[in-house]
């Protein structure tokens, strides 16, 4: 913690970085994101069990932009979604400095995004067994069945886009759902705009999410929204072979393979 | 009308499959009317909201038909549309939405009765699955707003 | 390999003993079939292998040595229509009335000698073999390639770096794949004696003192059939051939009685510096 | 307010006869923003055709749907039409009433119905749709043709004697390729040399052809019509402008000893050295991997002999950067190696050879004077064996595919032995005889029975040396089918033709196709077999595909004849319905957020960036930006920008959506 909070004060008396994204202390027992402005202010990064908040959402933010270059806090499913944002050229080498923190709470330094990713090498994503099993249990219920469920399960959903708000990855400047020419989503958060809300955000983060399950954190409502993205997660691996993308591989869905299987088209 | 009769919307590209049904046509091969077709340059460029759309404004079922693999007149659309049909069909199953209303097929421009095949075959599946009547429900929330 | 090779069980189960492997045997296995089984039934030449498979597997094993190549060749070539064929996979294992997951690993004697063999080869090798050897590989062990991936199948190199490592000279010859006659063995000797013939003839060209084998067909026909090899060459000749597992059991210092070395109708007669 | 006109077609009785047409005209009159509609017997005759104009006109209609036949049939003569009555013809559309309609269905009311939603469904599309310019995009008339062998050669005199300037580009020290390599054509067996070099030398002197030899494409970049090419001038040690090509240096050069490329090789070169005494420019380079001065520090014999002091041993690559409009890519094919054939004894036995090396060793410009001479011992062989297929159509050796030209050069071979080796024995082994072409099958058939050159049809298992010979073992499949052996003196493998390495390189730097062979593909197998997928590339010749030189000169000159139908006009004209990223009101300028996913997933690499700048200069942001000159509207981009950023015209958002709309809401 220490050579954290060190490293960072380094940073921000250097002024390589103007602003350090990290995690400080919360009301009651909780942890909240941080911005430092001040060497003498880093004292109150702290990094713990609690820190599960994906900070490389405030990476693409115009309000943190303007206050400069940052250095990031960053824990695995954090170096994950720079990763997938340097990929999809949202950041560059120079637009930030990745202060890592290993699952040993060491603090990893990285020369570049490409370091970031190869580090990542030995952290592959993986789909909880729990989930696994959630996932085939939803799948083997008959489909009308299923389909009720989910009606149920996204009931509770009033479109306050918490889930949005918290993923690193929905960073557009015009989210789909605001674009009422056409009308894509339909408005209302009854049935059908629910349905239609949450197949395109899951859509939109296939091959693209990391798994960091913010939005299900998010979610006032606890809507279980992380089991769309996480089932997937596993089909566009088990099709297509890969979690994601490299900064240097293109993306699952915008590349192909011509000998890609399938079993339903006629 | 006592029979059901299945709305159903096809998705089809310009080069290969719209081409493929006009054959149909210029060969005088009769299929169902129920299938209307919609043109799209590419199987690339289908987005998957309008089979959503499709399905909220009453469709039963959906037929989307491109060129066959290696054949894309824009030699790649057609691939890039699997991976989005097998990911988004993934989903769909996870969400209880019948996939079995939805078919895929690669009909070239020289597959007339393959075309009519598929018509006439996904005109009998769905009569069998019956109307829609799950989603319908959920859609029908849109008429309950538009008439507050 | 109770039987015509039981010289070649002999000399791997000795070198295995003296390296401390224990080979299991499948219980209640069966016949694999052979050439007659394809050669007749497509699904029943796939069924008798897949039943030792499916028994390997009821046994807890990993891995299956298969030191027949004939064995060796139909038990993958099954294994491989099986993977590519859910449909006759989920048959098969119907009429077997076995769970099949087809997914032991096969090794042949050269894949199973590389793997534990190779590597401890410094520490095996007491009398390290001095003289040229001809290594004839023969069909079964490399072809169909598309299902054997051996590299180079037109000319493979295991044996030869087995020898090799051995102490011995591996020549360089152009027959290590051609024909020997396989089954012709029983129905037409002659072709035998001159497919064969063509094979020794080389060897000894080459200089090889032995030919060494890893399959019991090739061997019998080298060995066995010299006297129609004889015949056709119009000469006598009398180059040894030995399996692979007997050239490491005389490396090994094994006795080679326990070898099989007396087996052979081509008497056997390497020198071993001891 | 829509002013949309519905105009219904009878089609004689092809749509009336199930169609209730009157029916449909009322119905669609009933639309919303339908201000007028009818039908008629023949819309697409001419006073069909005055009905829709006359009513643009009087009623001042702001779209038109034509429901009559297929689009893909009569589309452009509406749309002609309503620009002929002053309506943007990209605000006209056709319902397919005919073919998905009226001959697919027996009459009934469904049918009738649905050809009343098809026309409703194009009425709301219609009602979305924009006025379109087609697009201009203007050319630069210069063509870069890369490869100087027969193709590029050729390809380069037809674009120049049309008029036009062309840079020809090749990475050799020569132009002429590999058909300088060969001895006699086949079928009628004239010398390669003679009827090449003179084209070779015309290319040299025509005022239009600016030759760059030695030279490689290093980039390309933009799009048909303005491309920008930078070219990489290898340093060849030698001023060109200086040097006569007097040769005395290449006399001199104490490094006579490297196998010559030239003569596959069977023979040798110095390390300054013209590859052939006909190479044109006949001016030498300097080899710098074999040359003494630049390994070791010492030498400059070449130097010292040269009498206009044209050697530079401290030139270095330069690099010109090209503006032109064409490219054509004649960049050839070469041969397997033997090497690559365990069974033919992996390259070990000097006296298997491939089909390449037989050309030389049967050149009377040969190492061997013309003479068919072993390379071992430079003895005459009594007995030679050639061999078909030797890769070509094995799956086992990763070439499926015929090398096309094998089964003519193997008869030629066999041939050329027969003639030059009086009482030779020729063998040939063969899977099939391929001899598909303008006097080709009398040309093997003269091989057979006039020449007795002996065809044996069945592969070769092995080759292998025994007592000095080199034994053909293989099998004779015809009547009483038996295995051969062959004690042969010398062997020739009619090896596989295959991509020239560094291919696949080539084409990802140009964005063009290629096979899983490295060859390039062509736009389309039978229709258009000289264009590439990225428009204003050409292809000509065995980079495409192995073939012989009729088919590779005949590809060269249409490939030539595109480039000079390109060049008649001095703008492009393009179908407007193209990709556009949007623009909107500062601060956000576009909704794109520059992820540029759509530029991954684009066949034509048309999506590149744009910088957003302030007034100050300043980059404020980075977005996509679609090249009009290379989208070719497949609209895969559309469907995958998530903030719908990107949109296709012809085909929006919008009027997709108003279409599946319309499509289902019939009551």
């Amino acid at each position: 913690m220490k050579e954290l909070i060190a490293k960072a004060a380094g940073l921000l008396e250097s002024n390589t970085v103007q602003v350090v994204i990290g995690y400080g202390q919360g009301s009651a027992d909780r942890s909240r994101a941080i911005f430092i402005t001040q060497p003498s202010d880093c004292e109150q990064l702290i990094f713990d069990s609690r820190c599960i908040q994906n900070l490389a959402v405030y990476l693409t933010k115009a309000e943190i932009k303007k206050m400069g270059k940052p250095a990031i806090v960053a824990s695995i499913p954090v170096l994950r979604s720079i990763v997938q944002l340097a990929a999809e050229n949202q950041l560059t080498n120079d637009s930030l400095v990745v202060l890592g923190v290993s699952p040993e709470s060491q603090l990893v330094e990285f020369e570049s995004l490409a370091a970031i990713e190869s580090y990542l090498e030995s952290h592959k994503i993986e789909i909880d067994e729990k989930y696994r099993k959630i996932i085939e249990d939803i799948k083997a219920k008959p489909v009308a069945e299923r389909f009720a469920y989910w009606v149920k399960e996204l009931e509770p959903c009033f479109k306050c886009y918490a889930c949005r708000a918290a993923c690193p990855l929905c960073y557009c400047t015009r989210c789909t759902v605001e674009n009422n020419q056409p009308q894509w989503i339909s408005v209302g958060s009854h049935p059908l705009g629910n349905l239609e809300w949450h197949i395109m955000r899951a859509m939109h983060l296939a091959g693209r999410c990391t798994d960091c399950e913010a939005c299900y954190t998010a979610c006032p409502m606890s809507i279980p929204i992380h089991l769309l993205t996480k089932s997937m997660l596993q089909d566009v691996n088990e099709n297509f072979g890969s979690y994601g993308s490299s900064i240097s591989k293109p993306n699952s869905l915008s590349s192909f393979n011509p000998d890609d299987k399938e079993s339903f088209i006629r | 009308m006592n029979e059901f009769e299945p709305k159903i919307v096809a998705f089809v590209c310009n080069w290969c499959t719209y081409a493929g049904a006009d054959l149909t046509g210029t060969s005088r091969i009769k299929y169902a009317q129920n299938v209307k077709i919609i043109r799209f340059p590419c199987t690339g460029r289908i987005d998957f909201m309008l089979l959503l759309k499709a399905f909220s404004e009453g469709a039963d079922g959906i037929i989307v038909s491109g060129c066959h693999p290696n054949d894309c007149h824009y030699t790649s659309g057609n691939f890039h549309a699997r991976r989005r049909w097998i990911t988004f069909r993934g989903l769909l199953d996870l969400l209880g939405i019948d996939v079995r209303r939805i078919q895929y097929s690669w009909v070239s421009a020289a597959e007339g009765a393959k075309w009519a095949d598929i018509v006439n075959t996904t005109v009998t599946n769905i009569s069998e699955l019956g109307p829609y009547a799950d989603y319908a429900k959920v859609a029908n929330y849109l008429e309950k707003e538009a008439n507050l | 390999m109770t039987g015509s090779s039981r010289e070649y069980n002999e000399s791997l189960l000795a070198i295995s003993k003296a390296a401390g492997i224990e080979l299991v045997e499948i219980t209640d296995w069966n016949c694999c079939g052979a050439t007659a089984a394809h050669n007749l039934n497509k699904e029943l030449s796939v069924s008798l292998p897949a039943r030792n498979l499916a028994l390997a597997e009821f046994d807890g094993m990993e891995e299956l040595v298969v030191p027949c190549a004939a064995c060796y060749n139909r038990l993958v070539m099954t294994q491989h229509e099986l993977n590519e064929d859910s449909n006759l996979k989920a048959r098969i294992a119907e009429k077997l009335k076995m769970p099949l997951k087809n997914s032991i690993k096969i090794l042949n004697v050269l894949q199973f000698l590389e793997k534990y063999f190779i590597p401890r080869l410094d520490e095996l090798v007491k009398y390290p073999l001095t003289y040229d050897v001809a290594c004839y590989y023969g069909c079964l062990l490399v072809r169909p390639n598309k299902v054997m991936h051996v590299e180079r199948w037109e000319d493979p190199m295991a044996m030869d770096i087995i020898m090799q490592k051995l102490g011995a000279n591996a020549i360089d010859w152009p027959f290590k794949t051609e024909c020997c006659g396989a089954g012709f063995s029983v129905s037409k000797p002659e072709i035998v004696g001159e497919l064969s013939g063509k094979i020794v003839r080389n060897a000894v060209g080459n200089g090889a003192k032995a030919i060494v084998v890893a399959c019991p067909m090739c061997h019998s026909n080298l060995d066995m059939r010299r006297p129609a090899i004889e015949s056709y060459l119009n000469k006598k000749v009398d180059i040894p051939v030995i399996y692979i597992t007997q050239a490491i059991a005389l490396a090994m210092g094994i006795a080679p009685k326990e070898a099989g070395i007396q087996r052979h109708f081509v008497p056997v007669n390497l020198t071993v510096n001891r | 307010m829509s002013k949309i006109g519905v105009f219904i077609c009878h089609c004689g009785e092809n749509i009336s006869a199930t169609v209730d047409v009157e029916k449909v005209a009322e119905v669609a009159g009933t639309l919303d923003g339908v201000e007028y509609s009818t039908h008629y017997k023949y819309m697409c005759s001419d006073p069909g055709q005055s009905l829709i104009k006359q009513t643009i006109k009087e009623k001042g209609l702001t779209g038109v749907v034509v429901a009559a036949c297929s689009p893909r049939m009569h589309e452009p003569t509406f749309r002609k039409a309503c620009a002929e009555a002053g309506l943007n013809p990209y605000l006209c559309e056709m319902a397919n009433l005919r073919e998905h309609c009226s001959w697919v269905h027996e009459k009934s009311d469904a049918t009738t119905q649905k050809a009343s939603d098809i026309v409703r469904t194009l009425v709301e599309k219609v009602k979305h749709n924009k006025p379109l310019q087609s697009i201009k995009v203007p050319i630069t008339k210069k063509a870069l043709v890369i490869g100087g062998g027969i193709a590029g050669i050729q390809a380069s005199l037809d674009i120049a004697n049309a008029g036009h300037q062309v840079v020809l580009v090749e990475k050799d020290p020569s132009i002429g390729g590999h058909m300088s390599q060969l001895s006699e054509t086949f079928p009628t067996l004239d010398c390669s040399q003679c009827i090449l070099t003179p084209r070779m030398v015309e290319v040299a002197q025509h005022p239009n052809i600016t030759m760059m030899t030695y030279s490689e494409l290093e980039k390309l970049e933009g799009s048909i019509g303005n491309f920008k090419a930078t070219i990489r001038k290898k340093a060849k040690s030698v001023d060109e402008k200086m040097c006569t090509g007097c040769g005395l240096c290449t006399t001199k050069c104490p490094n006579k000893k490297i196998p010559s490329e030239f003569n596959t090789g069977l023979g040798t070169r110095t390390a300054i050295y013209v590859p052939f005494p006909q190479a044109v420019p006949n001016k030498p380079v300097i080899d710098k991997a074999n040359c003494t001065y630049y390994q070791k520090g010492k030498c400059k014999i070449c130097e010292k002999t040269c009498p206009t002091g044209a050697i530079c041993f401290d030139q270095e690559d330069e690099f010109v950067e090209l503006e032109v409009g064409a490219i054509v890519v004649a960049t050839g094919f070469n041969v397997m190696e033997t090497s690559e054939f365990a069974e033919y004894g992996y390259g070990k036995y000097k006296d298997v050879i491939n089909g390449l090396q037989f050309e030389r060793l049967a050149s009377a410009s040969g190492p061997t004077l013309g003479e068919i001479r072993r390379p071992s011992d430079g003895k005459i062989p009594e007995k030679i064996v050639f061999i078909a297929c030797a890769g070509s159509r094995d799956p086992a050796k990763g070439k499926p595919y015929c090398s096309k030209i094998c089964c003519m050069y193997t008869a030629k071979h066999a041939m050329l032995y027969q003639h030059k080796v009086h009482g030779g024995h020729s063998y040939v082994f063969y899977m099939d005889i391929r001899a598909a072409g303008k006097n080709y099958d009398e040309f093997t058939r003269r091989a057979i029975v006039e020449d007795e050159v002996n065809y044996i049809r069945g592969r070769v298992s092995r080759v292998y040396e025994e007592n000095g010979k080199l034994i053909v073992k293989g099998v004779d499949t015809l009547l009483n089918a038996k295995p051969v052996e062959i004690e042969a003196d010398m062997v020739v493998l009619a090896t596989a033709g295959v991509a020239n390495p560094g291919s696949e390189e080539l084409a990802q730097r140009m964005h063009i196709s290629y096979d899983a062979y490295n060859f390039f593909s062509e736009a389309h197998p039978k229709l258009k077999p000289v264009e590439t997928n990225t428009v204003g590339i050409f292809l000509a010749g065995a980079c495409q595909a192995p073939k012989d030189i009729p088919e590779t000169v005949s590809q060269a000159s249409g490939a030539a004849a595109k480039v000079a139908i390109l060049f008649s006009q001095d703008e492009l004209s393009r179908d407007p319905a193209i990709a556009v990223v949007n623009r909107c009101a500062p601060p956000l300028f576009s909704t794109c957020v520059g992820c540029f996913m759509c530029a991954t997933a684009c066949p034509y690499n048309a999506i590149g960036e744009e910088l957003i700048k302030n007034r100050n200069g300043e980059v404020i942001k980075r977005v996509a930006k679609v090249n009009p000159g290379l989208c070719q509207g497949c609209g895969t981009c559309v469907a995958f920008c998530r903030s719908k950023s990107i949109d296709i015209d012809g085909y929006t958002n919008e009027q997709m959506y108003s279409e599946v709309m319309a499509l289902l809401n019939n009551d």
